[in-house]
């Protein structure tokens, strides 16, 4: 018997009722987030949550779980660590084990511009509350194992921004726990259900069409990762959104004793061990739109290289599996959530390749916004109407990492 | 994936930068909106679209392919 | 990339490059016509004035460029590790595309190939092609 | 015999030609995992080993002449990690080209194979039995393996898979056991001499392993378990159930044959139209029957308790059953308990639901192998690199260039510049050259500036703005006499301008010719008050004047000058064939020698500019920088007619404005590049360049000021490099000779 299966965590299934207050399309960690918290904190329970495959079975279950909030604006920081916060209190509030672990995540720099660059990120990160400081060469040199300083001899080492509160959690394991706590709370969620429709009256919803038949309600949300576009094409709104294919990969399991989750920009991979042992290992995302969830060669041949530069001791590591997510890519590398143009259409898109630490703090803001009918101040920021208003924002320091 | 260059040959992604041609639906006539769309919003189709590649490590030329967004198998080339 | 390479580089219209590139021969020995794309040619080996019939074309000397010639052997191995495209089955051939991870120009005559690079790739191109030099010798 | 011989546990062992790391072991009466059953086909993970330092190799699939030291898979917990100071080893990659590509030498393979031959195409066989283990089809289809001293990538028209069939393995308690061999297994061993002991067969196990075997016993009815030999990890009866109940059979060996699942994991990888199947990898096998107990994923040590015990909580996917208990994500890719895992959930009444997603890798590889034949891209060398270097230079990269950081002594290239005169490798410039009969109109169309009224001879500072009217890079525009213009662009810019233009310009049907000599031309800024007495010396006695540009001969050496600056003293860039700059550095140089001429490097050019307000796209630029939020409105010309990102500008020109790019001032040192500033207890922007400017004796920098409370602050506060609150006061642009003086003298 393995340590790891799911030992608790107990999921009923529901049948579809005729009419809900929100239906939450998506039954990845966004959309099982903002059922849960409708639920839990808003005593909102008329909540159906319609998945079209198995719950977790999109960018959910195929992110490579890190948690951070060292982002480059003060925004991105703010929710962030809002919901880095939330994570570490989730084990708690769910009674599950989700496999959270902090370990810190280094930002490795190889250039004078990537020193500079690092050190503004741990400055804004201090300024909005997410804990992150500029280390030099000799702190990495003695606390990352068996690293290279100057790996193919042309990236030098020069520093790194240390955020001390990176972590990992498994990732189906915290859609699991939320799926469970929303379910307990009385929210229907189906799987291998596909809403086919909106409908829409007068520039309002008034209900879905799903394969299982139609459903009345005056709520609806997007939380799907990959197809937001789709979706918002079913009642008109046009998206900011290209979906790129973002691809990882582990090795075989090993002793657990690599705990830094280590990222170099200049070399085009991160890498941690997971709570099992694995090696992750993960690039930015493709550069041209696709919907494939085929692996390419190109990624881990690259990434592989890199990683064994860096690490030379990982040379001998087996890979295991590879897999690929599709990301919902906005113009500039931030969320587009809350309101639409139609009236009662919700959208939680634009997650990137950031989705999987967005979770919590997603569908609290969700919830809220559901619930009290006003945008929360935490997302504000992320407005759809934002590129109309010439408000964008840009976090180019996270532009296609993970 | 291979890309059929006109002029050099077949040749894999990597010595490609992927270009989009951007599409604003007609149904949009304010010229604000249409700047806007043009700007920020896709059509993100998932199935065949035309795009341009531009071939870095070659000629250094865009040429305009079709590809399939929802398989990733390899592109044909839409001459003219 | 021991060897330097003057040249002229021309932009011009498709039709005025095709008739240099087919006279390339009468243009001097060991002028290597290398068509970058339908309105660039560049002219191994040639330098001075040439005629290009087209007005508006830019034509500059460039000697930017910097080669090794390799034997048949030495081209297949090193081709085999490090291209991962077909090379052309005609003589004499010119190709492009990326080799060990850079952009270059191929040019296959009846024996040998010649790998030209920029010269602000030719060093690092240079080092990556050593273990194959060496595993030729 | 030859043989060869490796190490295993301090022992050396003997193997005989042919032999697989298992069989060599099997011979000497050990295995590297303590139990479950043997398939000899690379399906399963029941014979693990360490194979010179590698974890998670197969010894069945390994061949022992290719192996020194091997050590047990460890028989509780994980495999160490390699030791920290490890060094990596270099693999080399075969590539080839074919019309199609096997994956399979069995027979159907082989008949695949020769049909394709006569059809005269080009075909490549990939077998694992052969050494070559085919890792995955990726999108081309494009496959991958892994060879007994290498990889080897095929990129091919199509695929055919002829992969055949794995053999079902037992799910019973006591599967664990060591002694268990599925039929072909133990046809292998035993037509490899090696000794079993008492045989006995049970299920469905063909004639040709029956007439191998020098069976002691046929045993008849269902398996129900295993038992162990007394004290020992090897099976000692196999217990089986008939109509007269159950029936306990002693023995040291028991073949088990439950039959065969389609080997067709690599099909399943491929896309639409890129692989065929063929052979019994196509055959639709009936799915084994559901077991009662035992381990059913003995990579990740799963029991049939684990699994009904999360179905009963909900997990009724199949890939929700994989991951609550993790079966079928361990080294053997679910080739065990794939089969079993469909069985459970239709027994459990769920609709036969189909085999998780395939994805490589198919067999494994390390990351040494995965990453073979990949190259990290490199940045380019301007033709003065080595004598960068040579003079002790801090080199860095940056905008895609190898640069000199500093010379060692940024305070004396700063005083060279300032008060004598210094020399600066700006050939990372993007350059280019654009003549054609509508060439100014590609230019009056591309740039927000009325190209028109650059004259020749004449250049002018532009921003170049994308759709949304945003500035993505900047450079120059110089019209020469013979009516083509030259272009600067950003260092790093070029790539991305020359796709740019090239886009552009054939979009509006116009006729250019447009030639990139980014990578073909040096260039050498000779700047600093006495920089025109230097060029004197080198023969220019008519340099150009004040923005004007024209051809030269410097030392010999043929030059495009340009008069500008970007220091704020006189410069003139000197822009040249690079096979000569070395040349023409080293005679400036020599020239200069007297005149206190020495090289800069780029943490001076960065001071030097920021005193003069000089923006560096990229760095004090940001994804919305609208010329009216850099402050750079006088760069744009909107008589110009149409331009790319004019309805842009004019649109947000329309919205009130929320952050703007200002100078500040501060008394002592300022705040680090990156520091976040206030108004008060509000959030006020963030510095994007700082230094201390010698000249102006204050720290300086630029920085997104941001609207606060419906105005723009004049004085912020940061925090200062030494963590104390310093307070920078919005300063006019530029820090230093605002008149200009000093660069135009």
């Amino acid at each position: 018997m393995n340590e790891f299966w799911e030992a608790k965590v107990k999921l009923r299934w529901a049948e579809l009722a005729d009419s809900y207050d929100v239906v939450v399309i998506g039954g990845g960690g966004h959309g099982l987030s903002t059922a849960y918290h409708l639920a839990l904190r808003h005593g909102i329970t008329k909540v159906a949550v319609i998945e079209k495959s198995y719950i977790g079975g999109g960018n959910s279950g195929r992110n490579t779980t890190v948690i951070r909030a060292n982002y480059g604006i003060p925004e991105a920081v703010r929710f962030y660590q809002r919901s880095l916060e939330l994570y570490e209190n989730l084990e708690a509030e769910t009674d599950r084990w989700i496999m959270h672990r902090v370990g810190g995540n280094w930002w490795l720099v190889h250039t004078e511009a990537g020193r500079r660059t690092e050190q503004a990120r741990a400055a804004v990160n201090q300024a909005f509350g997410a804990k992150t400081d500029f280390v030099e060469p000799e702190v990495i040199a003695r606390e990352i194992p068996g690293i290279n300083m100057n790996p193919l001899g042309q990236f030098p080492v020069m520093g790194a921004s240390l955020h001390h509160g990176g972590a990992t959690a498994r990732h189906d394991r915290v859609n699991w726990a939320l799926a469970e706590g929303a379910m307990r709370a009385g929210v229907d969620i189906v799987q291998d259900v596909e809403v086919t429709g909106i409908n829409t009256s007068g520039g309002k919803v008034v209900g879905v069409e799903t394969t299982a038949g139609p459903i009345a309600t005056e709520t609806v949300v997007s939380a799907v990762g990959g197809h937001a576009t789709r979706m918002a094409d079913m009642v008109g709104v046009r998206l900011p959104i290209r979906t790129h294919p973002l691809q990882a990969f582990v090795t075989n399991h090993y002793e657990r004793k690599f705990d830094p989750i280590i990222a170099s920009a200049d070399l085009g991979f991160y890498v941690s061990q997971t709570a099992r042992g694995e090696m992750l290992g993960g690039a930015h995302i493709d550069p041209e739109p696709s919907y494939s969830r085929r692996a390419g060669h190109h990624f881990v041949n690259s990434i592989a290289r890199n990683m064994v530069a860096l690490f030379p001791f990982m040379s001998g590591l087996r890979v295991l599996r590879q897999w690929t997510g599709t990301c919902d890519m906005s113009p500039d590398y931030t969320p587009v959530m809350g309101v639409t143009p139609v009236n009662g259409f919700l959208i939680t898109t634009g997650w990137g390749t950031w989705g999987f630490k967005a979770i919590p703090a997603g569908g609290e803001a969700m919830a809220q916004l559901i619930a009290t009918g006003e945008t929360p101040e935490l997302i504000a920021p992320f407005a759809l109407d934002r590129f109309a208003r010439d408000r964008t924002l840009a976090d180019r320091s996270s532009s296609g990492t993970h | 994936m291979i890309i059929t260059c006109p002029h050099c040959g077949d040749r894999p992604f990597d010595e490609w930068v992927h270009g989009e041609i951007p599409v604003v639906p007609d149904t949009i006539t304010d010229p604000d909106e249409r700047d806007i769309d043009r700007a920020y919003f896709h059509n993100n189709t998932e199935g065949v679209v035309r795009e341009a590649w531009f071939h870095l490590a070659g000629c250094r030329r865009w040429v305009v392919i079709t590809r399939d967004t929802s398989n990733g198998v390899r592109s044909d080339i839409a001459r003219g | 990339m021991r060897e330097r390479f003057d040249s002229t580089h021309i932009v011009a219209l498709p039709d005025a490059l095709d008739r240099i590139e087919m006279d390339a021969l009468d243009l001097g020995d060991g002028v290597i016509p290398m068509r970058f794309a339908p309105d660039e040619l560049v002219l191994l080996n040639h330098t001075g004035p040439i005629d290009v019939d087209d007005s508006h074309a830019i034509v500059v000397p460039d000697g930017s460029w910097r080669g090794e010639w390799l034997d048949a052997d030495t081209a297949a191995l090193f081709l085999r590790a490090e291209c991962a495209w077909s090379i052309p089955e005609r003589r004499p051939a010119f190709a492009q595309g990326l080799v060990a991870g850079l952009p270059v120009k191929l040019w296959f005559d009846q024996q040998r190939t010649l790998i030209v690079i920029a010269h602000v790739r030719a060093d690092d191109f240079a080092a990556r092609l050593a273990p194959y030099l060496e595993a030729a010798r | 015999m030859a043989g060869s011989t490796f190490s295993y546990e301090g022992t050396a062992i003997d193997a005989q030609d042919g032999d697989s790391v298992l069989l060599a072991l099997l011979r000497s009466g050990r295995r590297p995992t303590e139990g479950g059953p043997l398939c000899l086909a690379g399906d399963c993970p029941n014979c693990l080993c360490t194979a010179d330092g590698v974890s998670y190799v197969r010894a069945c699939q390994t061949a022992a002449t290719g192996v020194t030291d091997v050590a047990p898979h460890p028989t509780t917990g994980e495999p160490p990690l390699p030791p920290f100071d490890e060094t990596a080893v270099d693999i080399t990659v075969d590539r080839r080209q074919a019309d199609v590509v096997v994956i399979g030498h069995g027979r159907s393979g082989t008949a695949a194979a020769e049909d394709a031959r006569a059809e005269g195409r080009a075909v490549e066989v990939v077998d694992a039995g052969e050494g070559v283990e085919a890792i995955g089809i990726y999108v081309g289809p494009h496959v991958v393996a892994r060879t007994p001293n290498g990889t080897r990538e095929i990129h091919a028209e199509s695929v055919v898979v002829a992969t055949g069939s794995s053999e079902i393995q037992p799910v019973v308690p006591g599967s664990g056991l060591a002694g268990i061999y599925t039929p072909r297994a133990a046809r292998t061993v035993l037509d490899a001499g090696i000794e079993l002991g008492t045989i006995v067969a049970v299920g469905d196990v063909d004639d040709e392993t029956l007439s191998a075997a020098s069976l002691d016993g046929v045993v008849a009815g269902e398996l129900v378990r295993f038992e162990p030999a007394a004290g020992s990890s090897n099976v000692g009866a196999v217990v089986t159930k008939t109509a007269d109940g159950e029936i306990a059979t002693p023995c040291d060996t028991v073949i088990v044959g439950l039959g065969r699942a389609p080997r067709d994991m690599l099909a399943r990888m491929a896309g639409p139209g890129e692989a065929t199947i063929v052979g019994s990898a196509a055959t639709a096998a009936p799915l084994p029957q559901c077991p009662n107990d035992g381990v059913v994923c003995p990579c990740s040590n799963v029991t049939m308790q684990q699994l009904d015990d999360v179905y009963d909580r909900g997990f009724t996917h199949i890939e929700l059953l994989k991951r609550s208990t993790l079966a079928g994500t361990g080294t053997c890719q679910g080739g065990v308990c794939l089969p079993y895992l469909r069985s459970f959930l239709a027994d459990r009444g769920e609709s036969i639901q189909p085999a998780f997603t395939a994805r490589p890798v198919a067999r494994q590889l390390t990351l040494a192998e995965i990453g073979a034949g990949a190259h990290t891209s490199t940045a380019a060398r301007t033709a003065l690199d080595g004598l960068h270097r040579k003079l002790g230079a801090q080199m860095d990269r940056m905008g895609g260039w190898w640069r000199p950081w500093t010379y060692g002594d940024p305070d004396a290239e700063y005083a060279a510049v300032r008060e004598a005169v210094s020399l600066c490798d700006v050939s990372t410039l993007g350059l280019m050259t654009i003549s054609g009969p509508d060439a100014e109109a590609t230019l009056q169309r591309l740039y927000p500036t009325d190209v028109s009224t650059i004259r020749a001879g004449r250049s002018r500072y532009v921003l170049m703005l994308d759709e949304r009217g945003y500035v993505f890079d900047d450079g120059m525009i110089a019209r020469r006499d013979d009516g083509t213009f030259l272009l600067t662009f950003t260092s790093g810019g070029a790539s991305m301008a020359e796709m740019w233009i090239r886009d552009w310009s054939a979009g509006w049907g116009h006729d250019i010719r447009l030639l990139n000599q980014t990578f073909s031309t040096g260039a050498i800024n000779v700047t600093g008050p006495r920089a025109t007495e230097l060029l004197t010396r080198a023969g220019i006695t008519d340099p150009p004047p004040w923005l004007g540009h024209g051809k030269y001969e410097v030392a010999g050496i043929p030059c495009t000058i340009f008069r500008l600056s970007f220091t704020g003293e006189v410069s003139y860039e000197l822009h040249h064939p690079l096979e000569r700059s070395v040349e023409l550095w080293n005679a400036l140089s020599e020239l200069g020698a007297d005149l206190g001429c020495r090289p800069h490097g780029l943490e001076t050019l960065l001071r030097l500019r920021l005193e003069k307000g000089h923006i560096i796209v990229g760095q004090d630029t940001d994804y919305d920088s609208t010329p009216r939020r850099l402050r750079h409105e006088w760069a744009v010309n909107f008589n110009s007619g149409e331009f790319i990102g004019r309805h842009a500008v004019l649109r947000t020109d329309r919205i009130p404005l929320d952050k703007q790019l200002l100078g500040l001032r501060f008394d002592g040192p300022p705040p680090i590049e990156g520091a976040v500033i206030w108004s008060g207890d509000e959030y006020a922007g963030a510095i994007t360049s700082a230094a201390w400017s010698p000249s102006v004796e204050a720290g300086i920098a630029l920085a997104w000021v941001y609207e606060v409370d419906g105005g723009f602050p004049t004085e912020v506060r940061a925090t200062g490099p030494d963590g104390e609150p310093i307070t920078g006061t919005v300063t006019s642009l530029p820090f230093f000779d605002p008149e200009g003086a000093r660069a135009r003298a």
